[in-house]
């Protein structure tokens, strides 16, 4: 049982970490704001969570589990409204999300 | 395997910050900030475990409340110019 | 060898010189406080570098464990990063009453109205 | 790998402070400036140091960015070029200054060395003997408010200096001259509202916690304090100025500042009273450990009130001189209505 518990944290733990990963490339790779604020809402709501999840089960049931479960609750509350708070933020501020696409790439270069 | 994890987080917050350094438009910085504040909430959890001291684990709670509070601010400055103008 | 032994300390010494570099070649005041926190986190840095012990760990006494790190850098910083944020407020202060007596905050404008009077 | 994730979060540092040396759009700035925070946050614990961590998280990367972003709603957004000056002065005053210390690293012990003078002085005891003489396990809380509490009232002064300093600077009149009061748009912005109102009450729940937890894990005065007026910042920025402003009535808070460093004081007093030194805690109670353990909670309450009221009142101040419109709104500054058509919310990132 308790080999059971630790592969299921092990596998909790790389599952989260490759989905930061991947958040990571989209959010450096994507073309425009809007889309770039989907991949970093996967880090936020795949990505913590399971890792946090992971360390739930290696700490077994203790303070530090308790305190590691209102860290997931105060994220999962926190992101999406973050990430809200932003999406409604730049339309008000004047980005349009159909028309943005590649206009800031090259205005840089 | 934590040091498997802690290398993903690693990499996801460099990519992050090199979305924040290449920014654009201050909107690609505030989010590319944001995840590198909940990723650094992670690393934090991460590190107590590596180290074998959870009881650290305050400070990655400290992080998330004030990562929220700061991406906050920072929209209403830039959006609103303040908090009062409501 | 022992060179190397101390990159903590130099990485902390390169962001101070970006500190101060940043504090006299920008102009604008908002830029400068900014340089100036810049500078005293790489104070902070060193200091508390200063405190590492090798294979040390928290020091909040536990029966398993027997290295902490040095207690004493920390308290230090501790505080001294409340009395930096409590100068910064003054500093920000007095930009903004710089800006509501001369309309700038950059310092050559300022100088310029200065050289006027 | 503590190595590794050293030198990493370094050399994100050092990137982050060039960032921040570069960009002309002061807001980008200071986002830059936020992650900076946090980054050194994060490399305080690594390096063992999770008090330092927790105030540098809470001040460096809340309020300070706070303050630096209020500044700019009542200066200019952007850093206007710098003339044509000759950089090689700076440039030279700088690399000589960087020589120097790097030089001066030289006699410096190795990193982590356990043999280190600084190690060996005072360091020690604090770590054998706070265990017996104090009673907490939080080693970095009773060097704090015991063994160095007389320091630590002195910074406690300190921060109440600022706040007097910044209140003759801004607060004494509420608005600048020229500027008129006005009503921005109404901003119905209600999943922030509902969950602004769930996380404050644990925010400041969390911050009794980090209070009155601080001496068995890290936190304290220092930190709770801050934490505290962090969330009712977050209040503030939801839910506007003035419901923020009635959480605490201002002759009240006004007050808290004072009232905090004189409760510090004040057990100085009362143990000079019951024939101790100045904050000798021994004189409080009977027993050795349950009398340092009264003095270390009523300073740390006297701390607490002093830093969340003072970050707070700062915060109050400086909101307060900025809102309204200024008459000569058209220059780039201010920001404040909110009409940015695309072109405003672009910066060049990283051009300067």
């Amino acid at each position: 049982m308790p080999l059971l518990i630790d592969l299921l944290s092990w596998a909790l733990i790389l599952v989260g970490g490759a989905f930061g990963v991947i958040g990571g490339i989209g959010l450096l790779r994507l073309p425009e704001f809007f889309s770039r604020i989907h991949a970093a809402s996967i880090t936020d709501s795949m990505c913590a969570p399971c890792i946090i999840a992971g360390l739930m089960l290696q700490s077994g049931l203790t303070l530090v589990t308790v305190k590691l479960a209102f860290l997931v609750v105060f994220l999962f509350l926190t992101s999406p409204t973050a990430s809200h708070a932003l999406a409604k933020a730049a339309l008000h501020g004047g980005m349009d999300p159909g028309r943005t696409r590649r206009l800031d790439g090259e205005a840089e270069s | 395997m934590i040091i498997a994890a802690i290398l993903a987080i690693m990499v996801t917050m460099a990519l992050a910050a090199t979305r924040a350094l290449l920014g654009h438009t201050v909107y690609d910085r505030i989010l590319a900030v944001n995840v590198f504040g909940t990723k650094t909430v992670l690393l934090i959890a991460a590190l107590a475990f590596l180290t074998g001291r959870p009881d650290v684990l305050d400070i990655a709670l400290a992080y998330a409340l004030i990562n929220f509070i700061g991406v906050i601010a920072v929209l209403r400055y830039f959006e609103y110019g303040g908090p009062d103008n409501d | 060898m022992s060179f190397f032994e101390h990159y903590n300390y130099h990485l902390a010494i390169v962001l101070a010189m970006i500190g101060l570099y940043t504090m006299i070649s920008r102009t604008n005041l908002v830029k400068k406080v900014a340089g100036l926190n810049i500078f005293q986190v790489s104070v902070f840095i060193l200091f508390i570098s200063l405190g590492v012990i090798e294979d040390g760990t928290v020091p909040i006494l536990s029966p398993d464990h027997e290295v902490y790190s040095n207690p004493l850098p920390h308290v230090l910083i501790l505080t001294a990063i409340v009395v930096g944020v409590a100068t910064t407020a003054v500093a920000l202060a007095l930009v903004v009453r710089i800006r509501e007596a001369y309309g700038t905050v950059e310092e050559d404008r300022v100088h310029e109205q200065d050289d006027a009077l | 790998m503590d190595t590794v994730v050293d030198i990493l979060l370094l050399a994100f540092l050092a990137i982050c402070a060039i960032s921040i040396l570069r960009l002309r759009d002061l807001f980008a700035m200071t986002m830059m400036f936020g992650l900076f925070s946090l980054i050194s946050a994060g490399l305080f614990t690594t390096m063992d140091a999770p008090d330092v961590a927790f105030t540098e998280a809470a001040v460096g990367a809340g309020i300070s960015t706070i303050l630096i972003l209020a500044t700019l709603a009542q200066t200019s957004r952007r850093e206007q070029a710098t003339p044509a000056r000759s950089k090689l002065v700076p440039l030279a005053v700088v690399w000589v200054t960087g020589a120097v210390l790097i030089y001066g690293t030289a006699d410096l012990p190795a990193f982590g060395d356990p043999d280190a003078p600084v190690h060996n002085h005072v360091g020690p005891h604090y770590i054998q003997e706070s265990g017996k003489e104090i009673g907490i396990p939080n080693v970095v809380a009773s060097v704090l408010a015991s063994y160095r509490g007389y320091d630590t009232l002195g910074e406690v002064v300190v921060v109440f200096a600022a706040v007097v300093g910044v209140m003759s600077l801004l607060g004494l009149r509420r608005r600048p001259p020229g500027l008129r009061p006005a009503r921005g748009k109404p901003d119905p912005n209600d999943v922030l509202k509902v969950i602004a109102t769930m996380v404050v009450p644990v925010i400041l729940l969390f911050a009794l916690y980090v209070q009155f937890h601080g001496e068995y894990s890290p936190g304290g005065g220092f930190q709770a304090g801050v934490i505290f007026a962090a969330a009712i910042i977050l209040y503030a920025l939801v839910f506007g100025l003035d419901k923020a402003r009635q959480v605490i009535p201002p002759k009240v808070l006004n007050r808290l500042p004072a009232a905090g460093v004189l409760i510090y004081g004040g057990v100085g007093v009362v143990t000079l009273l019951l024939g101790g030194n100045f904050l000798e805690y021994y004189a409080l109670a009977e027993d050795a450990k349950t009398a340092q353990h009264m003095g270390i909670l009523f300073i740390e309450i006297g701390v607490g009130v002093t830093v969340a009221s003072v970050m707070l009142l700062i915060y109050f101040i400086f909101s307060e001189r900025g809102r309204g419109k200024r008459p000569d709104e058209g220059n780039g500054d201010g920001d404040g209505d909110g009409d940015g058509d695309g072109a405003l919310s672009r910066d060049e990132g990283g051009t300067a």
